[in-house]
């Protein structure tokens, strides 16, 4: 009953994205910056505004834009799919991790202090982050991934884990 | 799977001593830290093991929290150790630890069902991203009965929301992809206006605690804002809950959705919603603003009543089991919601009740439904024909559940049921009581026509054989066991009903403020 | 009042007995028929057949350990359920049932099929649930798995309009059953008890309860479901109907409204009524059943009329009525299973090759039309009796018109023309061998009461020192019969009697004359035509309501099919706008 | 002072009449439109809407970044705590659009169109099919036919006529 039809997404824009060499220029000079910043607001989070959430995203999008202008399979080579569904994972365990061993501790969950009385919300602070930031990067990438490369009989979007 | 869940049992008893104070963050976590670990190991068999495993300790550990209720009153777990206003609070109160003492035991024994054939569109290597996803629905719906947080329920009602439209869409007919999509919009809905609803009231209280808030509310109640959060709040747990005219998501999502798919989220996701629709109208706005001052009861009868009706009259209906079934869930929650519309103790105690009776009843009852698909390939109600002599255990199961279904005396059903209209007395509404009555009716017939199906109904031609062309023979111990025990549990609950009545009682008297209506 | 207080002799009892002494060792009555029958569904045919005639048995003889005054109570969700309550009018009603499941289990012996003998079994096993159910709760259980049971006894005839009869007989039965549960809410509101007990006419749930029973005993414009299904179940199926439900409902009556007046005109009616519409019938199961409706009408007259000679009347006579009427449906059975044919004008000459069946027939005909030293003579004559007694003279004479009607239609219309008449031409072979020992016993039954009435009459809930044989009943009844054969004979002999025309009208009793006929048939043609109106007005107003459950609710149903996504989200603002406006206007009131 | 006035001229309620359209916007869309992908922008607007409530919420005039500056005291800060919610609401609606965008396309596989009431039809005539293999006892195809009188016999000749 369904009709068939071809590809739902085709190769083309990104084909001729891949001719344009301002942007194929541009893009790779603006790439390691936007990474860079990425880590700053990571780091600069325990002062100021930022966090992880918002570095991730930063990160992720870094990667999006080398996908566009360079297309998904360059992207894949640094971070293969494999990678960024592992990564998720370490992410979110990271965050849950530090719950679980403040608990062990004999604190509450994510009771930081229990990790150090003087340094513990320092240490917390940061896995946490780091946890969330490489959850929502690894997250990004995965969706990008799933959407960026669809073609019918691609896997399924792993847009449930997104959490 | 048995000695990795005896050997976690174990840790958690030698802990438990010094340990139990934390169950309240466990019984979340848990799960939370299991479905990660799913997705990491990328293995079926693993996934399988460590799900059924977490699934038993977060029920074991949901006993203890309800024994521990009982006894000492509310339980309370500052996460992160940021005391209440400030921090979020995990607050375990008497009807929360019942609502996850319920979703526990259906989880538990919905993942020990064996579900072979291909019931998922997921490819058998990537199997394991299911038990991924059900841990985390898992995870939301025990965080929403625990967290006493508003906030916090919103998050984790996401969680589960997200978790269950991925599971649903799992779905091996292509129509899933349908029912998880106008799932997904209706519940994102029903999301957004519990969000917003959350917002309104948090800009008058400048709290997102449920006690705290539920102290400064009065001060603050004769606000157009507050009138307006409420509404918010209210129709967006009725979406979720499926009150009669936003019901339409659920027959869909609960027929195309994996079997145990549905039987976990039919026993569960709507009593989730229940509880935290009960609280927020007991505990943060009170029975008496709520039916009193702006008459509630005048809206949400109606349409409970109209829910019965309308679910038991479509179900008598349907050609599909599982669509009959789930329009027999709405109909159910329409004596759910009734009982809480009734603002008494006993109105409440039956709708509590009929959280564990009916999650118990429906979740086995899908069970059936799954081991029939499994076996004859079909879940017509046609493809019950004549399996009253050849899959017994299996059609006795159903008639059994369908007696609770209908409310007959010995089932669960029946004490719900009876609990229900000694409400509807209670309340001086006899009307009520004679409409409960002819509902049950129709209940009669859609059971009677699978019944009718089973015992005297002649399998034709084809239909005589089974899947793969096999004769039809009784379903595999492993998917027949958790189904019986479920189904057993009716019986057993239906007949000594003393230990479920009287925690619902307690449970309905602690959120009416132990006023007693 | 003297009834009153005799009343509570026997229903209090002596003393209350709580579980010891020999009733621990007992099991509840009904429990030997209905572990029979939940065992014979699984059972192969050769133990099936074993079990319709040993569990009756066995039910009797546990049945027979129990003494007055015993009472067993359990608790369930609060309440104090009566779940058996044993005296003598009780104990009577079950010790019938009992007698009528073995007389229908040898009956059914050289039937194979399962789905009857199991719901046989049941459904007598309800009945003696009901008959012991000392609240209102417990009889509602056993009163609708009594519908419940039965209407598999019409269904498995396995037609198409057996299957409609069915579930009409199932919806009219289980909203009987609904009325009673609707009924024992309001007595509990009204009195603080569900004690079964009786009661007054006037409080609301006196009368509702009324109507509960009404419906499942064929008060007069209730009646339609009896005549409806029992033509429409099995040969085997009609002997079982036949013998359960009424009889409850007459047992409940008994019990509930021994001596209120308003019965006594009710039976009457119900006496009168089915005269009517059985002269005309052609169906003669359905002959029958009108005259069952007619029997009933004497038993609920002999409630009404009250305690003492009247209820005494009802119990004894529907005691007999069971053994009889189940003596004639049986006999129709085989007939109708010999020759698959049951109309009165297809029918005729069968005594040629079925000569047993026919004798046995006519000594229920004989028994129904109360012919002296048959059963139905010895239990009539009370409630007539107790009528005249009372001073009902117009109840008295209708009682007697209804007499000679029996005779008419049920005493001879029914073997003449089934049997005699005018020759067929069919040669059926003799009934089975287990349907002619039924029969066999149910006739000697018959004749044995009829002649020994005493041992009846010990069993009855009061004491009794009446005799039917006294020189007036015997002549009276004979008279009133003589006549109407006389005249029966008179008309077949001058051919004015036309076997074949079956509208032609043999009233023949002793008051009507040449005009009778004509009178009664625009009488009956008016009667009909109005209940006929009701029918239709109703089945319209069921039509009405059935296509508009169809149209919201069936899949393609605006309320039954998938709305879009769209639609449901237009519900949630709209939900959502209505609370705001709700809330608003309840909280600015 | 006006209605009119009342509502939009006074300070800071302008902004609630912004998010109320911007919400009713997104259910129009989400109601008014057949097509899956404009549904879910539907959806997006909404949930944007509600992002902004928080957001409004939040913003104290003249107020900073809630951030410790040592040796100031007496500094009026925005409430953060409704923009950090706003975090996990971001997330929610992205993992929610990443699934509902999986879907969709899941469905043009399977259907080959994104029309819901085309979609609707092809479900429709699905059901009908499987409805099919199982005729309903008290719904049989075809016409509805007329309620069964209960038979009912009136008089025997000349009286009246059966039915």
């Amino acid at each position: 009953m369904a009709d068939e039809r071809g590809p739902v997404v085709d190769d083309e824009p990104p084909m001729r994205m891949r001719e344009q060499i301002v942007l194929q220029v541009g893009g790779r000079l603006l790439t390691p910056f936007i990474l860079l910043f990425a880590l700053y607001v990571q780091f600069h989070g325990d002062f100021g505004p930022g966090g992880g959430f918002q570095a991730g995203v930063l990160f992720a999008a870094a990667l999006v834009l080398f996908g566009l202008l360079f297309g998904v399979d360059r992207v894949q080579q640094v971070i293969p799919v494999s990678v960024s569904e592992v990564m998720i994972a370490v992410g979110v365990l990271l965050y849950a991790g530090v719950g679980v061993t403040t608990l062990l501790l004999g604190s509450a969950f994510l009771d930081y202090d229990a990790l150090s009385a003087e340094h513990g919300q320092h240490w917390g602070i940061l896995l946490v982050e780091a946890g969330v930031g490489i959850a929502v990067a690894a997250t990004m990438t995965r969706l990008y991934y799933a959407f960026g490369s669809l073609h019918p009989d691609s896997e399924p979007a792993a847009g449930e884990h997104g959490e | 799977m048995a000695a990795e869940s005896v050997g976690q049992g174990l840790q958690q008893v030698a802990l438990s001593t010094a340990f139990d104070v934390h169950f309240p963050a466990l019984e979340v976590v848990l799960p939370l830290v299991a479905a990660p670990l799913c997705f990491l190991f990328r293995s079926r068999a693993f996934a399988r093991i460590l799900s059924a495993a977490v699934a038993w300790l977060t029920f074991g550990v949901a006993l203890v929290l309800l024994q521990k209720v009982l006894a000492e009153g509310t339980v309370r777990y500052p996460l992160g150790g940021w005391a209440a206003p400030y921090g979020i609070e995990y607050r375990v109160t008497v009807a929360g630890a019942w609502v996850i003492l319920v979703v526990s035991l259906v989880a538990a024994l919905t993942l020990l069902f064996d579900s072979r054939g291909s019931a998922s569109r997921l490819a058998p290597e990537r199997r394991y991203l299911y038990y991924s996803a059900f841990l985390l629905c898992l995870a939301g719906l025990l965080g929403m009965a625990i967290t006493g947080d508003l906030f916090n329920i919103f998050v984790f009602l996401e969680i589960s929301s997200l978790s269950s439209y991925a599971l649903i869409a799992l779905g091996r007919d292509r129509r899933a992809l349908m029912a998880s999509y106008s799932y997904l919009i209706m519940g994102t809905i029903g999301g957004g206006f519990f969000m917003i609803g959350v917002g309104l009231l948090y800009q008058m209280t400048g709290t997102l605690n449920v006690e705290d808030m539920a102290q400064r509310l009065p001060a603050v109640l004769d606000t157009r804002t507050v009138l307006v959060g409420f509404a918010f709040l209210l129709v967006g747990l009725s979406i979720k809950l499926a009150v009669f005219p936003l019901h339409q998501w659920l027959p869909n999502a609960y027929t195309f959705a994996p079997p145990r798919v549905s039987a976990f989220l039919a026993g569960t996701a709507t009593k989730v919603s229940y509880y935290v629709m009960a609280e927020v109208v007991f505990v943060l706005f009170g029975a008496h603003f709520v039916f009193t001052e702006i008459g509630l009861g005048a809206v949400l009868m109606p349409l409970s009543v109209a829910a019965m009706f309308v679910g038991s009259l479509a179900a008598i209906y349907q050609a599909d089991l599982r669509r009959l079934l789930a329009y027999s869930s709405i109909g159910q929650l329409g004596y759910m919601t009734l009982g809480l519309s009734l603002a008494n103790v006993e109105g409440l105690t039956s709708g509590l009740v009929h959280v564990f009776n009916h999650g118990v009843t429906k979740s086995g009852l899908f069970l059936v439904v799954a081991c029939v698909g499994y076996r004859t390939g079909r879940t017509t109600v046609r493809s019950m024909a004549g399996l009253g002599t050849r899959m017994p255990a299996t059609s006795l199961a159903f008639v059994i559940g369908g007696m609770s279904l209908i409310g007959v005396p010995g089932t669960a059903g029946f004490v719900s049921k009876w609990e229900l209209i000694r409400g509807a007395l209670a309340a001086e509404r006899l009307w009520l009581a004679a409409v409960v009555l002819v509902s049950s009716l129709l209940a009669v017939v859609y059971v009677w026509r699978v019944v009718e199906m089973i015992y005297f109904g002649r399998p034709e031609g084809l239909e005589s054989l089974g899947r793969d062309g096999e004769p039809v023979r009784e379903a595999p111990f492993s998917m027949l066991l958790p189904t019986l025990i479920l189904v057993a549990a009716t019986v057993v609950f239906g007949l000594w009903s003393d230990p479920t009545l009287s925690v619902a009682r307690s449970a309905a008297v602690e959120l009416l403020g132990g006023a007693g209506g | 009042m003297a009834a009153t207080e005799t009343h509570a002799q026997y229903v209090m009892g002596e003393t209350v007995r709580l579980l010891d002494g020999p009733l621990q060792a007992l099991l509840h009555p009904a429990l030997p028929l209905l572990v029979a029958g939940v065992v014979a569904a699984l059972a192969p045919p050769r133990l099936r057949k074993a079990l319709l005639v040993l569990a009756p048995l066995w039910g009797a003889w546990n049945l027979l350990g129990f003494t007055s005054g015993d009472l067993v109570s359990a608790e369930l969700a609060g309440f104090e359920l009566i779940l058996l309550r044993v005296d003598k009018l009780a104990f009577l009603f079950a010790l019938l049932f009992h007698l009528a499941a073995l007389l229908a289990g040898i009956y059914a012996l050289h039937s194979d099929d399962r789905m009857q003998q199991v719901a046989g079994l049941l459904y007598a096993g309800s009945a003696v649930g009901a008959v012991f159910a000392g609240d209102l709760l417990v009889l509602f259980f056993f009163w609708e798995l009594l519908a419940i049971t039965s209407v598999f006894l019409i269904w498995a005839r396995r037609e198409t309009a057996s299957t409609r009869s069915g579930l009409r007989y199932l919806l009219v039965h289980i909203a009987s059953g609904v009325l009673l549960l609707i009924g024992a809410a309001l007595h509990w509101i009204e009195f603080g008890t569900l004690v079964f007990e009786r009661m007054d006419l006037g409080s609301a749930a006196s009368w509702v309860l009324l109507l509960a029973i009404g419906i499942k005993c064929c008060f007069p414009l209730l009646h339609t479901w009896l005549v409806d299904a029992y033509p429409a179940a099995t040969e085997l199926g009609t002997v079982y109907l036949a013998s359960f439900t009424t009889k409850t409902a007459v047992y409940a009556l008994a019990r509930g409204y021994e001596g209120c007046e308003p019965l006594i005109w009710i039976g009457m009616a119900m006496a009168m009524f089915p005269i009517f519409y059985a002269v005309i019938e052609n169906d003669l199961r359905r002959v029958l059943g009108y005259s069952m409706i007619n029997q009933i009408g004497f038993m609920v007259c002999g409630v009404g009329l009250g305690a003492g000679l009247g209820v005494n009347g009802a119990v004894a006579h529907a005691f007999n009525d069971v053994i009889f009427k189940g003596l004639l449906f049986m006999s129709m059975g085989a007939v109708l299973l010999r020759t698959g044919r049951i109309n009165g004008s297809e029918l005729g000459g069968l005594y040629k090759t079925m000569p047993q069946t026919a004798g046995l027939c006519m000594v229920g005909a004989a028994s129904i039309s109360a012919f002296p030293l048959f059963s139905g003579f010895v239990s009539k004559s009370m409630v007539m009796t107790e009528a005249a007694h009372e001073g009902y003279v117009v109840v008295w004479l209708a009682l007697l018109f209804a007499s000679a009607g029996v005779f008419h239609h049920a005493g001879i219309k029914i073997p003449f023309f089934a049997f005699f008449a005018h020759d067929s031409g069919l040669r059926p072979k003799e009934a089975p061998l287990n349907m002619r020992v039924a029969m066999g016993i149910a006739a000697l039954l018959c004749i044995a009461i009829g002649c020994f009435p005493n041992a009846l009459y010990a069993l009855l809930p009061y004491a009794t020192d009446y005799h039917p044989y006294d020189t007036t009943h015997v002549v009276q009844q004979l008279q009133l019969l003589f006549f109407s054969a006389l005249a029966f004979v008179t008309l077949m002999l001058t051919g004015i009697y036309p076997p074949e025309l079956r509208s032609t009208n043999l009233d023949v009793d002793w008051f009507a004359r040449r005009a009778a006929p004509r009178t009664l048939r625009v009488l009956a043609a008016v009667g009909g035509a109005i209940w006929y109106g009701v029918l239709a007005g109703l089945a319209d107003v069921l039509k009405v309501v059935r296509s508009v459950v169809r149209w919201l609710h069936s899949p393609a149903g605006r309320l039954g099919e998938p709305w879009p996504t769209g639609t449901t989200v237009f519900w949630a603002a709209t939900l959502l706008g209505l609370l705001l406006l709700f809330s608003y206007l309840g909280s600015a009131l | 002072m006006s209605l009119l006035e009342a509502l939009l001229v006074q300070r800071g309620l302008w902004v609630y009449w912004a998010i109320i359209t911007l919400m009713m916007i997104g259910l129009y869309g989400v109601i008014a439109r057949d097509h899956l992908v404009k549904k879910v922008m539907g959806l997006n607007v909404f949930q944007s809407s509600a992002i902004l409530l928080y957001v409004a919420i939040g913003k104290v005039r003249g107020g900073t970044a809630a951030i410790l500056l040592e040796g100031e005291e007496n500094v009026l800060y925005s409430n953060p705590l409704p923009h950090v919610l706003m975090l996990t609401a971001i997330v929610v609606g992205i993992a929610t659009t990443a699934l509902a965008l999986a879907l969709t396309v899941r469905i043009q596989e399977a259907y080959g169109t994104l029309e819901e009431d085309e979609l609707a039809r092809l479900r429709v005539r699905e059901d009908e099919e499987e409805a099919a293999l199982d005729p309903h006892p008290f719904d049989p195809p075809g016409e509805p036919e007329d309620v069964e009188y209960p038979e009912v016999k009136v008089g025997g000749g000349a009286g009246g006529a059966g039915v």
